[in-house]
This record gives structure tokens, C-alpha cells and sequence, in this order.
């Protein structure tokens, strides 16, 4: 990074103007949230409330102690949704000290040191989540079964004290069983969301409907969670013909992380590209890798690694995408 | 390191393409002659910690063994390998696990494959009379810290291999469902990783144990006292 | 400037303020891929510092003998050998670690900070401050090392030097010895590093010019 | 053990990618990473010498080295350091524009921790002239794509109102950290199963 760069004033993407502001777009992503939230607490207790609002609470901070415009840069509430999105996508038993520790190490290793918002190459939610899953590999793919307590009761690792370990009873999710075990879950259970997972990715239903009040709202680009859930529905169709022991479209679709991520993560907008075809592209690269992952990785799931692998990729395919400046040459990518 | 660092540099006087030559042929030598000075002088010591590192291996994997030493298909027949053919050499080899009297009382297989990450080494104990598996242990492994290299630290795992039938074939199951003596229970949270070592010990049980000769078969061990019965591994 | 005075600041510019790792930002290979222990992370330094030493020292003593077109060739000779005796010598004297580091030895030929100061430093100057160059970059280089490998190994396994440091229930940051780890500890390191030179600056700048300043960001 | 052609190609490519877990590489990849069109070029610049390399290394691996092993290091980073040259001469030769492209990079290469690397790995896991030849390819691609990866990112990130006490090698180092973050992801593709 050389100083002999010229600083230009330039502003981040993305560049086109839309008269919604980032905070009423915030409003429409936390109300398209709630019913999520409701759901969590619906099938694993107040626990759910506890772990998504720890995680928040560690963002918030971050971002208020960290970042450049301190407390009142938390006006736009884009750190309270990295928080609530971040939490959404962790295991309900997990110790609330690795929630917090998730929410700061995602404001800061995702956002605070790229400049704050708009400059974020990552998305800060999944970058908690890559990193936390990373860390803490076996309490991270610890899954509680929906409706295993009471409402009010929490699992026992959840109040784990900071840096020691709790064992943890677990379940397996729908992938982990089609893959590990080759047992596959039906789609009633996966639309209605009465599986194990983590707290965000229980019901299909309440998930695309949130998706649709986005996209009637406008409040994101509907290009890339409908590339996304396309080309996934496309790519294991032809996988699962060609080989018969891989699990059916529809599973691939409505289990996991596929639609919290395709409709909350992916869609982030400083993270993703902003031309219309790059999101077509940055949608089935998503969709690509997904398929790829849960198929033949090691891994049973693999959304949050597609997206942050994409999210990378955007700036290329940005650029390449770019409509052609008039007056100048043709500029090749490379 | 800049380019230009690197540009020769053209401004000063030339020298001689003799002198060049004989610079880099000189360099040559003696770094040589050092190279082959420190080989001799630590190829002792680091034979005999390799020796040593086997010699724990195959008794650990075959319980109760007293004395090892190389075996190879020579044909038809399973003979004492003397000596390895060099670093290049590759034939594959097993360990015949001797007790005291010189008598064959195991064979300790090593293998290899991919895991998670990278390569995995094995090596298992094998009792072909009883057609069991009778130990294993992973010797080489960079599977990921805290999940996947359990198959090294886990004693239930790696105890699950101490008595493990290969009628009809050997078999890995969830954690805690083993119901038969041919089954092997995975690592819960590191089920690839234990499927590696499963794959690997397979596929190396279906190459060689089916074919090795039972104990009163097999070629004994010839008791030298100063023989040292391990020359070198290759894990 | 006496002969004393310049040899030992010689040596010492290594170990701070000319850092290979945290202000040069060289051999940052080695610098991540053996550091998830504090141990291993020790015994790659000192190779590091044997080989630069050794090498710095005798490519000092031929410099006038050296023909400039073929020093790079020469130079890379000179390296590969000394790593090789240090390859062999640790295989047989710790082969525990030597596993571990495995590639890593050989590695240390292609360390760009042993050719750097061969061709910056050692082939332009007297073999005593070529010696007191290299102790003091290889000192430098060792101790960035240890510290990034105390600090991954502390909270990656719970543990420094192989020893329990919380007890059986530590859950430990299993990221910190793993790749992404490396880089975010040394990248959070060098923040940590800039942020203190800034502010020692902007102190500096603050006492020159007693005006109120706008505080830095 | 045959290790399957699709299995070393993509560990090498994505799963141990060379720069992003196995840290080699490292100084053009903090260096030349900052305009996407030298990062490309380097990395296929690169990618070839690796492939070369790999070429003579199993050469030397089947005919030379079982007879003296301990010339493997000094023989590899000969090779290295000539393939390197005669590239150069080669392409200055064949395309004067290309060459005059790559410029000062070619040199840089013989320092590139990845080419030896490789020779080193492909030796110790014992690869096949084939297998060899794949892995190389695999872990030049690797190297580009990282390189270029980053390329994007710094390109974009420059233009961001960083704090300054981030911009530099720490930034480019936390950049790094989750890129490789992300890659892990990758964890055992096609493992050997395929």
C-alpha cells in the first residue's frame, strides 16, 4: 500500500442513489428479523433471546469503543443487525461468552479496521461466525434438538464460565445425518423448522417470507438470493441424478443455512456486488461452492464459507462487470 | 529483496569467465564436502532415533513383541529384508513382531492415505491367527489441532483398535453404538478424521493382511544379540 | 563514531528498531508456519540465526573474491549449505521438534532475510560488523518468533513451552494455531506496533508545536 | 498409496493452498498483491516455473537422489535458480512484450518460497512424475488465485477511508486471515474419496 497512491475522495460502493437511507433499510431487515427470532425462542426457549442479544451487546460495543464515530456510530443500527445476524446463525448451546467474543471479534476483524461501514470487504457477521467456528470447533457444531427443554430452562452450557469448556449433549442436524449417517430429513420438518440447527435456520417458511417483505419493501437485491436458491436447485438436481446417493434439491435448499444466508447475509450490500449481473454471478458462485462443500467437503455445511469466499470474489467480479465507461477503451479484468 | 539488488551489476570491471567458473566450482566443492561431513557425522544418531521410533511403533501396536524385523514379498514368498535400498527405495514393507524365543507373534503394518487436512501414517498391529486387528497408532498426521487429531489423542479411539475382529470386515460406527466385535466406534465431532484412518486401514488390510502367512508360517527371526533388528523406517 | 560504538549498534538495530519481522516485514514464511508453539517457534529462530550468522560471517571474509555476476549463485551456495548442516544437525538432535518444523528447515534457504542482509550488509562490510549485523538481525528475528509463538500457543492450546497453563477445562482458541490465526496475530501485533509509534509521534509532534493538535484517529 | 489426480489437484489448489495454509510464498504475496494485472501475471509467471521445477525435481528424485540425498536442498534450489534464468531468457526471446511486462518479477521468483516448497513436498509425499505435475499446477493456480483475491480486495480497500493506523502490512495481514478463514471452508474436498 504505497503513499504514492493519490488519495481521490472517493466514496464507497455502492454508488447508485436510492432515496432509502441505511437505517430505514436497517428497520425492514430487523422487522424481517423478528418473526426469525420468534421462531428461535418457539423451538429452543428464552435461550435463544440470551445468545442473540450477547452477541449483540459484544458488537455494539466493539463498534462504540472501536470505531471511529464511537457511540454515534451506532445511529445507523447496522452494528445491532451484524449482531442479531450473527447470533442467528449460532448453535443455542452455546456459552454466552463465546457469543460476546464472536459479536467483537466481527465488528473488529470485519469491520472497524476496514474503515467501517461501507468499506467492510466481509461480511462482519460471518466473519464472527468463520472465526468463532474456527476457535471453537466442537462447541460450534454442538446442536441442541428443538423442544429438548422448557421454554425458560437453558441448556447447561450456556452459562459456562469464560474460557473453560462444558460438554454439551448433541444432535445432529438434517445435513450432518444425510451426510454422516446417510439418513435424510423430510421437507416438512425443514419448512416448518423442527430440526436441530443453529438458531436462525429452523423454519424455511418464516425465512422466505421474510425474503418476500424485502423484496416488496425493495430493501435488498432480489437478484442474488433468487440466483442463489436457483442455481443451488439446478446444480443438485443434475449432482443427485448423476449420483443417486446425494441428497434431493429440496433438502439442499430448505436445510441449513442456505436461505438465512442467501436472503440476510448474502445480500449485504456493501459486501456484494452492486451491478445487476455481477449479483447474478455472485449468486450462483455462492450456490457454486455451496453445493460443492455440503456435497464432497468435509464439511456438512458450507453457506458461510460460500459467501465469505464470494464476498472476497466481489471486487473482481465487480470490476468485471462494470458497465464501460464511454470515451474509454475496452479494459480487459486482467 | 528489491529487483535491483538482484541486477547484476553491469558498471564494474568484468571478470574473467575463467574466474566465474571456477568461483561457482569452488563454492561447489566445499559446500560438498561440508554437506557430506555433517551427513556422516549425524546419520548415526538419526538412524538410531528412527529405529527407535519403529521399535516403540510395532511394540506398541503388537502387544507383547520382543524383537521386529522388515519383511517383503520376495515372489511368492514373504522373506527378511536386510537392508533398505537407499531413501528412493519404496517396496512396501511390513514388521514381523517376534517374541522372545524368535517366533512370529504379530505384524505391524505400516500405512498411509489422505485425511482431513493432509497425509495421515499409520501403523496397526495384525494377528493373523486370530484374524484380529490387535493395535493402532497414528504416527503422522496434521489433521486439525482439537478435532480431528483425536485419532491421536483419544484413547477410546485409539484403544477401539485394540481388539478388533476383521470378520467379515471391519466396520466404523457412531460413537457409542459399537455391537459387534468388528466395529470400531468414530470420534464424535471428528467423524471425517476417523473415517480417514478407517479408509486407510482398510484399503491396506485388503492389500496385505489377507495374504500374510499365519505365525508358524512365517519367517522367524534370526536371534543375533548384536543385530540391531531395525535399520530404517519409513512411517 | 568509534569501531565499538558502530558494532554495537549494529547489533542492536536488529533487534528493534530495524525488526526483520515487525518493521521489515521479512521471512514472513517461516515467521507464520512454525509459530503455533512457543518451542518450535524458538528453535526456528536460533537455525534462522545460525545460518545468518554463518553465513554473513564468511560471505564478509570473500567479498573481494566473490565476482559480482555470479554472488546471487554463490551467495544461494553458501545458504543451502550451512541449512543443510542445520537441517541434519537438528534431525539428529531434536527430532521431535525437527518433525514438526519439517519443510520449514529447508525453507529457511528461500528466508528472504538471509539473502537480503548477504547482499545489503554482509558483502559490503568488515566480517566483525558483518557478524554483530546478523547476530542482532537474527536475535531480532528470533524474538518476534518466540513472541508470536508464546502468544498463539497460550491461547491456542492453553499451554507455553508444552506446559498446562489453565488447567484440563481450558477450552482453547483452536484458531489461533491454525493459519487464519497466524496472520490475524501477527497483523493485530503490528497494529499494535504502529498505534504505539503514533502515538509516540503524535507526543512528539504535540511538544514540538505546543498548539492544540487534532488528536489522531 | 496412489493418491487420486482430482484429490491433489484441488488440495493444492484450494484445501492446503500454499499461500493462505501453508504460509509459502508469502513475500510476493504481500508485495506484488496491490494491482490485480502484476499479481496475475506473476502468478502465472510463477504457476510455470513451478511446473518446470517439478518436472526436474522428480527427475532428480528418481535418477540422482536415492544415491545422494543430501544433496536434495543445494540440487532443488539449483534447478530453481536456473529455471528461472532460462525462463527469462525464453521470454525474452519469444515475447519481448510480455517480458518487458513482467519486468522486474521474473528474478523474484527464485525467492519465492513457494517453488521450493513445492520440490520439497512433492518429494517428501512421494508424488509421481503425473502426480507431480498436478500438484504443481494446482499450487501455482492456488498461488494466482490468492494472489489475485487479494489483488481485488487491496484494490478496493485503498480506495476505503481506512484508519491509518491499520493501512499497510497489518491490514493486508488481517485480509489475509480471513481470506484464509474462508478457505478453510475447503477442508477436505475431494479428500481422497472421489
Amino acid at each position: 500500500m504505497s503513499s504514492e497512491n493519490l488519495r481521490l475522495q472517493v466514496t464507497a460502493a455502492p454508488f447508485t442513489h436510492s432515496p432509502r437511507t441505511t437505517a430505514a433499510v436497517m428497520r425492514d431487515v430487523s422487522l424481517a428479523l423478528l418473526p426469525v427470532l420468534f421462531a428461535a425462542v418457539w423451538y429452543f426457549g428464552i435461550v435463544a433471546i440470551l445468545v442473540v442479544g450477547t452477541a449483540t451487546l459484544g458488537a455494539v460495543l466493539t463498534d462504540a469503543v472501536l470505531g471511529r464515530q464511537g457511540w454515534a456510530g451506532l445511529k445507523d443500527g447496522s452494528a445491532i443487525l451484524t449482531g442479531v445476524l450473527l447470533g442467528l446463525t449460532l448453535p443455542p448451546g452455546i456459552p454466552l461468552w463465546m457469543a460476546l467474543l464472536g459479536g467483537v471479534a466481527g465488528i473488529g476483524l470485519g469491520k472497524v479496521v476496514w474503515g467501517g461501514l461501507g468499506h467492510n470487504i466481509f461480511n462482519p457477521a460471518l466473519v464472527g461466525r468463520a472465526f468463532l467456528q474456527a476457535a471453537f470447533p466442537i462447541t460450534l457444531t454442538t446442536w441442541v434438538a428443538p423442544g429438548s427443554g422448557s421454554l425458560v430452562s437453558l441448556p447447561a452450557s450456556t452459562l459456562a464460565v469464560p474460557l473453560l469448556h462444558v460438554d454439551a449433549v448433541s444432535a445432529a442436524t438434517p445435513l450432518g445425518l444425510a451426510k454422516f449417517q446417510g439418513t435424510l430429513t423430510a421437507v416438512g420438518p425443514l419448512l416448518t423448522g423442527n430440526v436441530a440447527g443453529s438458531l436462525g435456520e429452523t423454519s424455511a417458511i418464516i425465512l422466505l417470507a421474510g425474503g418476500a417483505y424485502l423484496m416488496w419493501r425493495r430493501a435488498f437485491d432480489w437478484r442474488i438470493p433468487a440466483s442463489i436458491i436457483l442455481t443451488t436447485a439446478v446444480l443438485q438436481a443434475v449432482a443427485s441424478a448423476i449420483w443417486p446417493g446425494l441428497a434431493p434439491p429440496q433438502m439442499m435448499v430448505f436445510s441449513g443455512g442456505l436461505l438465512l444466508g442467501a436472503i440476510y447475509m448474502a445480500t449485504d450490500p456493501v459486501s456484494s456486488p452492486t451491478t445487476p449481473r455481477g449479483a447474478w454471478i455472485f449468486g450462483a458462485g455462492i450456490a457454486t461452492l455451496v453445493v460443492l462443500i455440503r456435497n464432497w467437503g468435509g464439511l456438512p455445511e458450507g453457506v458461510m464459507y460460500a459467501i465469505l469466499l464470494m464476498n472476497a470474489a466481489s471486487p473482481l467480479i465487480e470490476r468485471a462487470t462494470q458497465p464501460r465507461v464511454f470515451g474509454r477503451d475496452k479494459r480487459r479484468l486482467l | 529483496m528489491s529487483a535491483r539488488q538482484l541486477d547484476p551489476g553491469t558498471t564494474e570491471p568484468e571478470a574473467g569467465p575463467l574466474k566465474l567458473v571456477a568461483t561457482l566450482t569452488i563454492a561447489g566443492l566445499l559446500s560438498g564436502v561440508a554437506i557430506v561431513g555433517a551427513w556422516q557425522t549425524t546419520r548415526p544418531t538419526i538412524l538410531a532415533y528412527q529405529a527407535q521410533v519403529l521399535k516403540a511403533a510395532v511394540f506398541k501396536v503388537v502387544p507383547g513383541a520382543q524383537g521386529l524385523q522388515r519383511l517383503a514379498w520376495q515372489g511368492q514368498t514373504l522373506a527378511a529384508e536386510a537392508d533398505p535400498g537407499g531413501e528412493g527405495d519404496d517396496t512396501p514393507v511390513v514388521y514381523g513382531a517376534y517374541d522372545a524365543s524368535g517366533a512370529l507373534i504379530g505384524y505391524a503394518i505400516p500405512a498411509e492415505g489422505a485425511g482431513f487436512q493432509d497425509k495421515i501414517g499409520l501403523i496397526y498391529g495384525y494377528d493373523p491367527d486370530a484374524s484380529k486387528i490387535v493395535g493402532l497408532r497414528v504416527l503422522d498426521s496434521r489433521e486439525t489441532p482439537g478435532l480431528g487429531d483425536k485419532i491421536i489423542k483419544d484413547q477410546e479411539f485409539v484403544h477401539g483398535w485394540d481388539d478388533l475382529s476383521t470378520t467379515p470386515s471391519i466396520e466404523l460406527v457412531a460413537h457409542g453404538k459399537k455391537a459387534a466385535p468388528n466395529q470400531v466406534e468414530a470420534i464424535s465431532g471428528a467423524t471425517i478424521s476417523s473415517k480417514a484412518v478407517m479408509r486407510i486401514v482398510s484399503g491396506s488390510y485388503a492389500d496385505w493382511a489377507e495374504r500374510l502367512p499365519k505365525r508358524a508360517d512365517a519367517p522367524r527371526q534370526e536371534i543375533t544379540p548384536a543385530a540391531s533388528p531395525a535399520k530404517e523406517v519409513a512411517p | 563514531m568509534s569501531q565499538s560504538d558502530r558494532t554495537a549498534e549494529e547489533l542492536l538495530k536488529g533487534l528493534w528498531k530495524e525488526n526483520p519481522t515487525f518493521v521489515q516485514v521479512l521471512g514472513m514464511c517461516p515467521a507464520l508456519a512454525v509459530t503455533n508453539s512457543a518451542v518450535n517457534a524458538i528453535v526456528m529462530g536460533l537455525a534462522t540465526l545460525f545460518v545468518l550468522v554463518a553465513s554473513s560471517g564468511l560471505v564478509s571474509m570473500l567479498r573481494h573474491f566473490i565476482p559480482k555476476q555470479v554472488r546471487i549463485s554463490t551467495y544461494i551456495v553458501i545458504i543451502a549449505t550451512f541449512v543443510s548442516v542445520a537441517d541434519l544437525v537438528l534431525q539428529a538432535t531434536l527430532p521431535v521438534v525437527h518433525k514438526e518444523l519439517g519443510a520449514f528447515i529447508p525453507l529457511i534457504v528461500v528466508n528472504c532475510l538471509i539473502l537480503g542482509r548477504q547482499e545489503a550488509f554482509a558483502a559490503k562490510n568488515t566480517v566483525k560488523l558483518a557478524i554483530a549485523d546478523a547476530i542482532g538481525m537474527g536475535l531480532g528475528f528470533t524474538f518476534a518468533l518466540t513472541l508470536l509463538g508464546v502468544v498463539r500457543e497460550i491461547l491456542g492450546s492453553g499451554s507455553l513451552f508444552g506446559m498446562a497453563l489453565f488447567g484440563p477445562n481450558y477450552e482453547p482458541w483452536v484458531v489461533m494455531i491454525l493459519p487464519p490465526g497466524g496472520f490475524i496475530m501477527l497483523g493485530l501485533i503490528l497494529l499494535v506496533f504502529s498505534w504505539v509509534k503514533q502515538r509516540r509521534q503524535a507526543r512528539q509532534a504535540r511538544q514540538a508545536d505546543p498548539a492544540p493538535k487534532v488528536g489522531v484517529a | 498409496m496412489t493418491a487420486n489426480l482430482l484429490g491433489i489437484f484441488i488440495g493444492s489448489l484450494l484445501v492446503n493452498n500454499f499461500v493462505l495454509s501453508y504460509f509459502l510464498g508469502l513475500c510476493p504475496f504481500f508485495g506484488v498483491s496491490g494491482k490485480l494485472q502484476t499479481a496475475f501475471r506473476l502468478g502465472m509467471a510463477s504457476t510455470f516455473v513451478m511446473v518446470v521445477t517439478s518436472l526436474c525435481a522428480s527427475l532428480l528424485n528418481t535418477y540422482v537422489l536415492p544415491y545422494a540425498p543430501y544433496l536434495r536442498l543445494i540440487s532443488f534450489i539449483l534447478v530453481i535458480a536456473s529455471t528461472v534464468q532460462f525462463v527469462e531468457m525464453a521470454i525474452k526471446k519469444l515475447s519481448p512484450a510480455l517480458f518487458k511486462a513482467l519486468g522486474i518479477f521474473l528474478p523474484l521468483i527464485t525467492t519465492n518460497c513457494a517453488i521450493l516448497g513445492l520440490a520439497l513436498f512433492q518429494t517428501s509425499r512421494g508424488y509421481n512424475l503425473i502426480q507431480g505435475l498436478v500438484f504443481a499446477t494446482g499450487a501455482g493456480l492456488g498461488f494466482t488465485l490468492a494472489l489475485v483475491l487479494m489483488a481485488g480486495i487491496r484494490e478496493e480497500s485503498e480506495l476505503a477511508d481506512q484508519p491509518a493506523v491499520v493501512r499497510g502490512t497489518a491490514m493486508t495481514l488481517i485480509a489475509a486471515g480471513l481470506l484464509s478463514l474462508a478457505f478453510m471452508g475447503f477442508a477436505g474436498l475431494f479428500g481422497g474419496e472421489a
